[in-house]
């Protein structure tokens, strides 16, 4: 229960920037999540806030108190750690309670505190379990059972699911989510896996390379992105990427001309187009609708495409097409099967392309966050 | 009063220990034996308590050069005034005090005098016919008989690796005890005529099939067993001989083994083993009080009853029938006392030399004792140049 | 670490590189004291016992320390000069080396037989057990052992006897010929053990893929030993080697006791010799020097192991 | 939800392919003609502790005892010439001491090393695991006159204090090794926990290290009670000195045991050793993998 | 090229069943997947077909010809492991020709094979690292190699995908379709990536405790599976199951009847249904449709769910509701925010229904194989 403000964070390692200056202010009971490539800094980022590294430059706030110089037992913080980190040769009860012990708590109170934890996470059955008697879902929930019996005012996660088959996972993040709605604790939570972002956060963080490329909740990163990179990251399959440029259209209207397609470009939606300017349109495979699947959509162009290849996923398929010289993936829902070298009649939902300029990638929306 | 007796002979520390506590009894002063095992370890812990100028007061050697080197450090005490009164009770002859003289002084007292004889099965000779051999040719022919009887003469071997010079300086005492003499101060060589013809003399026994194989490392048991008729060893090999089985007196007896040339006086390799006192010690009157009470005929008495050790105190009682026997052949014959080999060489050459002797057991033929006698040379003389 | 970019620079130079310095040699020497902390104890014993005595003995063997002589003059070189001018040094030094090529080679390559022997066959445990267990036995007591083992009318030549249906009585221990390979046989019977738990440990370790990858691309079974398992192997073969060699070269119980009747026996090896030197003729100084030379060898030695174990990780990390 | 599992008998079909499955037999064959090589030394050994001198001078050497009452007077006479009473408490004491403080003083220094960061870790490392690049007889002669000189000479606390010291260098080698590997995130949870470096150590890491630590003290713990070298340089009283160091006895100069009484030592002085690794050997193998 | 017929084929490991019989006739040139959940002998099935396990009973049979007692080396078929079993000791080019070289091939034969393998693979730069200094996605890729360049008559895959991350590991499986479909090689590939199956599969085989659930193409298994558990373990988010029973409607129809919902059944599309029978209905997440969003359905009935945690992924959320007393999964395309215990009109496509027997798991489709 606490707000959490990064104030031009730096992290360097001998003289390696891993984070380049971070900027942040997380609300009270806001679940954030980091999410990038791998190397792009999260942990660090994290790290620096639990004071587990030392903080280069800039300022850690929490509750607006700076913290940058107090032990991490200090800062009210607990962290679930991707390895989860369990003592292995203490049961679940004595993992649980050891930060408590070491607070001298009373008995009763500390007895209490993982009771109620372990209700929770129904954890019962396993208490007098050692950690390698626990398989990796049990693993998890005792980690984060360690981290709930401490009432952090943060909670940290770095990738807290990364070592959960498929399924766990799946189901694992819905807990998460569950739990933190519960407990109602400001939780920052890292990943490089898009779904958890999408589906954990208040709002997502993107970091490159040490920097934040975006911050914003999981609709706007996927409707508006600030630029190409995140227009990239977020949404799978990836977003299509088309080169081409700006030219004069009718009606004193604006053309997007590539090898692909050419489009109308919609008024109102881009700022700064000049004509001639090279800049990479972007359409993602929701938005190529081959005929006569899924809903049409309004406005848009018709094209067709060449398979090359498609991948049927059940209630849908995922189609690589051919379309004019770029390669297009669509999505097709209540899939027929197709062939290979079919000619695929398409709908291209140009209301919903995106422009980035070739150059720096930052996106040309009139305004970035607009819906 | 406690004190303390430093020595290496960790087979024999009970009865030490038995000494100890009789001269407790007797004078109120209790002798603490301290063994040490190896002997090498004794050594150095000798050498470097020592250097840094506290030995211990009362301590176990040996003699010869490695007395000598002992007494060059200035730290022993002389104990003339001790053999004085030992002498002159009548205990203890001028020989033996002569075997602990240093450049005329006298630096130990002993805890073990032990004669070098021949040990013989009696029952072997009593049915060869044989008695005790009073010459060499009574010796000989003996071996011969024996040998023709199929039973082997000698007993000898290479164990514990330092036994291989028992044979050559007895050979040499039989046949040149002066060249003998000459082999210590460096003045005969290893390779001159006089050790020529012991070694000769030596292989020609061995090619006579007169010894037992040199590899066994149980002589003891060996001559116990009957694989040999006669063995020549220390008083102090008796008692082994005694618990492997074979009594004394009843059945073996001992006998000094005689010259080669009959001309030459009798006499017999003895081992001393020398006890001394450091120069601190001589003036605690507790050690000397130890001292007198182990070289008195009380203690003495406890000592060989309890080891078997002859320590040279005639009016004692005789340990053994053996030592008996021979204190009293050498009254008869006026046997004169030599020093063991090991003792009267070099401490820095005994290792190496006696490396060789043992390799002529295992190999004993002239053509491998040319190659000996020339190695042995070349060490002693590489020692006596680098004395110079 | 690549070369910094533009923006990185200028972004340091933004921060101040001094400061983010100082504030990590601070935490590093925080962290420092306590390591030394929690290092004192080992740090005190290890210089007091260990490392003090090796100096002492380098500095010694460089005076002429014997016997009941205090250490005090300075002689150089003399008696490394008078080492290396003895025959009895060469000899030792010769013998060492066959110690050190026998003892690397023969336990490492029956080890590995066995091993291989071994892997997967029934009562696996049992054997593996039974091999290794002369390896907990003291040195000492093998060597006694196989003192009466080797005797003329031990074991062996019983043994021996039983084949040929004649007599033999080898004096095994007090012939020039066969009293080091003697020994170096117990030496390999008592070794072997721990040289086939190592490598079958190394064994289990070889990921059991690359193997089947090998037999799918139709290597026999010898194919893949040769090809696949013994170069993935390397890493395990290179700490066998070592430790092998290594044991070699310092071995002394066994040459002692079993070699306390051969003839020569301080020339056995150059630990026995340097033992008798110093033990025995109380030539302090000159034994010193020998442990010197041995210790340059063996650092020989271990400088040689860092570089092979460094390339075979490379080779197959 | 049901499906047929057994559509058919597995264990008849387990039972089949046991019996075409051929070969094994050659392989077990020559593994058991390698270990009679091994054993043959062994049965040596204990058949002539059972043989009265004139029993083993008698009979060929693979020849069965006699009776079981020659061993009685061998152990006896081993027992009173060497003392072995003494030698045995001695080692066991100098063992126990020795590789229990040893292996404790190098998880320290592991920990210290592994799970601090600082500058200089290998120099620290390398400092303390020179202790055992150098040939052990470089030791001797030094401490041997050091000793004689502070008076350490023939004391237990000299004996336990340089087992102590030998035994450290490779410990650290091993647990650095093992402490690297374990977790840092559990330090780290640790921390965030609330635990301070003490902590860390005592709660955390140590419990962790306990399956090698119980290892290593089994190597050093035998590797201490076989020692002869230095035993026989520092500690030489019969008090003092240790159980190899007593049963040199019987290589003494004026001692003629034979065989049978040598070989009766041998085999007192192993039992142990030899008792110990058959209860904990799976703790010795597992010491041996963390070495490798 | 080749058939490859596994008659009643079995493996047992000491006393313990691991395959209890498996008859499949493999096409030549047709791509197989085996799926299933872990342990159920996917892995063992298929490395008894590659030599590397006894078969305890059965035959193998490649092309007609009775293998079970070939070694590997002469079956002709070539494997990929999942974990690639390189050789860590050989460059890629090593790694590649080992197995030719062990066959004693001509040096400039070797050359050649090697050498078209690596244009294809792209493997060109790395011929000379050593596999630690490849990257995932590289060495799995050098893996594929080392078995082309056998030219085998059968391709075998262990899970040669699930060390990769996401991203690698969609990139991968279109290599490996793509290099199948110009290969043409019979193929045999185990995952338990449902995803990898429907997408690479011309047949799907789903094991289940060492026997074979159901063998069908993608779409057969997706729309008609054979048994509930094939039902739940193709397609995610996973099939909805409902319990209930069947009971008279009017005009002498059947109804399904559930705590969830009511549903008349439609005619013809069942068998053996007899009223009163307990049986379990099923229905997935995409015939769950949130009014408004997708395609309505033609047929089927409406229902109001109440919102328990919405999923965004970017184009489409999942919807976990409480549809009467049981929980639903639904899929929302263009989706819109969604509140908890939001109220939420729903269209189920009670045409797509599917009938499972409450005891056996058997469908109670009409024909099982109709689509
Ligand atoms: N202790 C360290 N010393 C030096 N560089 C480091 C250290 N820890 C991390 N880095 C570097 O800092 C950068 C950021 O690392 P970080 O672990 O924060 O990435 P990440 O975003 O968490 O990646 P991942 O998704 O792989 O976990 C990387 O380039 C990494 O190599
Ligand atoms: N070598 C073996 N010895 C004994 N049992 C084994 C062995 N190999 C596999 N099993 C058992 O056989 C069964 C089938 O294993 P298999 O590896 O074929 O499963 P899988 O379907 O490949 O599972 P996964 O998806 O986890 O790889 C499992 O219960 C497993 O425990
Ligand atoms: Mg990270
Ligand atoms: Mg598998």
């Amino acid at each position: 229960m606490a707000q959490v403000s990064l104030r031009d964070l730096v992290k360097v390692y001998g003289r390696q920037p891993a984070v380049r200056g971070i900027d942040l202010d997380i609300q009270d009971r806001e679940f954030v999540v980091f999410v990038g490539p791998s190397g792009c800094g999260k942990s660090t980022t994290l790290r620096m806030i639990a004071g587990l590294e030392n903080i280069s430059h800039g300022e850690l706030l929490i509750d607006g108190q700076m913290v940058n110089d107090l032990p991490s037992r200090q800062r009210g913080v607990a962290m679930v750690f991707q390895t989860y980190a369990l003592y292995p040769h203490m049961t679940v009860r004595q993992n649980m309670s050891f930060g408590l012990r070491l607070a001298g708590l009373p008995k009763a109170e500390i007895e209490e505190r993982v009771a109620r934890a372990v209700s929770v996470l129904e954890l019962g059955p396993y208490l007098d379990r050692r950690p390698s008697q626990l398989s990796g879902g049990q693993r998890q929930r005792v980690a984060m059972g360690r981290a709930i019996v401490r009432e952090p005012k943060v909670f940290l996660f770095d990738e807290p699911l990364s070592n959960l088959d498929a399924k766990l996972r799946n189901q694992m993040r819905i807990e998460i989510k569950r739990l933190q709605k519960a407990l109602n604790v400001t939780t920052i939570y890292v990943t490089h896996d898009q779904v958890e972002a999408m589906t954990l956060a208040d709002r997502i963080v993107v970091m490159k390379d040490g920097l934040i490329a975006q911050v914003g909740t999981p609709i706007e990163l996927y409707e508006a992105p600030a630029n190409q990179f995140v227009a990239g990251f977020i949404g799978a399959p990836a977003m299509n990427f088309f080169a081409g440029r700006v030219e004069a259209g009718e009606h004193d209207g604006l053309v997007f001309r590539s090898n692909a397609f050419d489009a109308v470009l919609p008024t109102g939606r881009f700022a700064r187009l000049e004509i001639g300017r090279p800049v990479v349109a972007g359409l993602r495979p929701d938005d190529v609708v081959p005929v006569g699947h899924g809903v049409p959509p309004t406005g848009g162009i018709a094209a067709t495409g060449i398979v090359i290849l498609s991948e049927v996923l059940g209630g849908e398929s995922q189609i690589l097409l051919r379309l004019g010289e770029a390669e297009v993936m669509a999505k097709m829902s209540q899939p027929r099967p197709v062939e290979s070298d079919e000619r695929l009649p398409l709908q291209l939902n140009t209301d919903r392309l995106h422009l980035f300029d070739a150059e720096t990638g930052a996106s040309l929306r009139a305004s970035a966050d607009a819906r | 009063a406690d004190v303390p007796l430093y020595h290496d002979k960790g087979f024999w520390s009970q009865q030490f220990q038995v000494v100890g506590d009789a001269a407790g009894e007797k004078t109120g002063v209790r002798i603490v034996q301290n063994s040490y095992a190896p002997p090498e370890q004794y050594k150095a812990f000798v050498q470097s308590s020592i250097a840094s100028g506290s030995p211990p007061d009362l301590f176990t050697w040996w003699t010869g050069q490695t007395m000598n080197e002992l007494v060059a450090t200035g730290q022993v005490a002389p104990l003339d005034d001790v053999w004085e009164k030992l002498v002159a009770s009548g205990e203890y002859d001028q020989s033996t005090q002569d075997l602990f003289k240093v450049d005329g002084k006298t630096y130990a007292v002993p805890f073990s005098v032990a004669r070098w004889v021949v040990l013989y099965n009696k029952k072997m000779f009593a049915d060869q016919g044989l008695s005790e051999p009073k010459t060499w040719e009574e010796l000989m022919a003996a071996a011969d008989k024996l040998k023709a009887a199929g039973i082997t003469p000698f007993n000898a071997t290479v164990q514990e690796g330092w036994r291989g010079f028992i044979w050559f300086s007895e050979l040499m005492i039989r046949t040149d005890p002066e060249a003998y003499k000459g082999l210590f101060n460096g003045t005969v060589a290893y390779d001159s005529p006089a050790v020529e013809k012991v070694f000769q003399l030596w292989s020609d026994m061995y090619a006579k099939g007169y010894f037992t194989d040199p590899r066994s490392n149980e002589e003891p048991q060996d001559f116990a067993r009957g694989k040999a008729a006669m063995y020549l060893i220390g008083e102090w090999g008796e008692g082994l001989v005694d618990a492997a089985g074979l009594k004394p007196d009843a059945d073996f007896g001992a006998f000094i083994m005689p010259n080669m040339d009959p001309k030459l006086p009798s006499a017999v390799v003895v081992e001393a083993g020398p006890m001394v006192v450091s120069v601190a010690g001589k003036e605690k009157p507790d050690i000397m009080t130890a001292l007198n009470f182990w070289t008195s005929v009380d203690g003495a008495n406890v000592w060989s009853k309890a080891s078997g050790n002859f320590i040279g105190n005639t009016k004692a009682d005789a340990p053994n029938p053996t030592v008996a026997k021979i204190s009293a052949d050498m009254k008869t014959n006026n046997t004169v006392a030599m020093q063991r080999w090991w003792e009267a060489v070099p401490p820095d050459l005994q290792g190496e030399l006696v490396a060789e002797l043992n390799g002529f057991l295992l190999n004993p033929t002239m053509d491998n004792a040319k190659m000996i006698m020339g190695r042995m040379q070349a060490l002693n003389a590489d020692y006596w140049e680098a004395k110079q | 670490m690549s070369a910094l970019s533009e923006s990185d620079q200028k972004l340091l130079e933004r921060i101040g590189t001094d400061r983010i310095a100082m504030r990590e040699r601070k935490t590093r020497r925080r962290n420092f004291a306590t390591a030394l902390l929690f290092m004192a104890p080992a740090l005190l014993l290890v210089c007091g016992m260990l490392l003090y005595p090796v100096l002492f003995n380098i500095w010694l063997s460089f005076t002429d320390w014997r016997k009941f002589k205090g250490l005090d003059t300075f002689v150089g070189f003399q008696n490394y000069k008078r080492l290396f001018g003895q025959i009895y040094f060469a000899e030792a030094a010769f013998n060492t080396m066959i110690w050190v090529v026998a003892s690397l080679v023969v336990p490492v390559i029956l080890g590995l037989g066995i091993a291989i022997l071994l892997r997967g066959v029934r009562f696996e445990n049992a054997f593996k057990n039974l091999i290794f267990l002369p390896r907990v036995l003291a040195p000492t007591a093998v060597g006694v052992i196989w003192f009466y083992v080797y005797a003329p009318t031990g074991l062996l030549n019983y043994l021996l006897s039983l084949v040929t249906g004649e007599t033999v009585s080898v004096g095994w221990l007090y012939q020039a010929n066969t009293v080091t390979p003697a020994i170096i046989a117990t030496h390999v019977w008592q070794t072997v053990g721990i040289v086939m738990v190592l490598l079958l440990l190394g064994l289990s370790a070889v990921p059991r893929d690359p193997v089947e990858a090998a037999q799918m691309d139709g290597a026999k079974p010898w194919q893949t030993y040769f090809h696949v398992i013994l170069p993935i192997l390397t890493p395990t073969l290179v700490v066998v080697t070592i430790i092998s060699v290594l044991a070699g070269f310092t071995a002394f119980d066994l040459l002692w006791v079993m070699g306390s009747t051969y003839p020569s026996q301080r020339t056995l090896s150059l630990v026995v010799f340097m033992y008798f030197e110093a033990f025995q003729k109380g030539g302090w100084a000159f034994g010193g020097a020998i442990a010197v030379v041995i210790g340059v060898l063996v650092l020989l030695v271990t400088w040689i192991q860092a570089l092979l174990q460094a390339r075979a990780e490379r080779m197959v990390r | 939800m049901a499906i047929a599992l057994d559509r058919h008998n597995y264990d008849a079909i387990a039972r089949a392919e046991a019996t075409r499955r051929k070969g094994g037999w050659i392989v077990l064959g020559v593994a058991l003609l390698v270990s009679l090589v091994w054993l043959a030394p062994f049965y040596y050994l204990i058949v002539s502790a059972f043989k009265s001198s004139t029993e083993y001078a008698a009979g060929h050497p693979l020849a069965l005892p006699q009776g079981l009452s020659p061993i009685v007077d061998n152990a006896i006479r081993v027992w009173t010439d060497a003392k072995l009473g003494w030698g045995l408490v001695n080692s066991a004491l100098y063992g126990l001491v020795g590789a229990s403080v040893a292996v404790f003083v190098a998880a320290m220094a592991a920990f210290g090393l592994t799970r601090l960061d600082f500058s200089g870790r290998t120099f620290w490392f390398m400092l303390i695991f020179s202790g055992t690049v150098f040939p052990f007889q470089m030791y001797l002669i030094p401490l041997f006159f050091t000793y004689q000189q502070i008076g350490l000479l023939n004391t237990r606390a000299g004996m336990i204090l340089f087992y102590c010291a030998i035994c450290v260098p490779f410990p650290v080698l091993v647990l650095r090794n093992f402490m690297a590997g374990l977790n840092r995130e559990m330090d780290e949870a640790a921390r965030m926990d609330g635990a301070n470096d003490w902590r860390v150590f005592f709660s955390i890491v140590l419990p962790n290290a306990k399956g090698p630590m119980l290892a290593l003290f089994l190597l050093q713990f035998t590797w201490i009670w076989n020692d002869l070298l230095f035993s026989t340089v520092l500690g030489n009283t019969p008090e003092i000195r240790s159980v190899m160091n007593a049963l040199q006895v019987f290589q003494g100069a004026y001692t003629s045991a034979g065989p049978n009484i040598a070989m009766t030592g041998a085999l007192m002085a192993s039992i142990p050793t030899v008792l110990l690794f058959f209860i904990l050997r799976r703790h010795f193998m597992a010491g041996l993998s963390v070495s490798a």
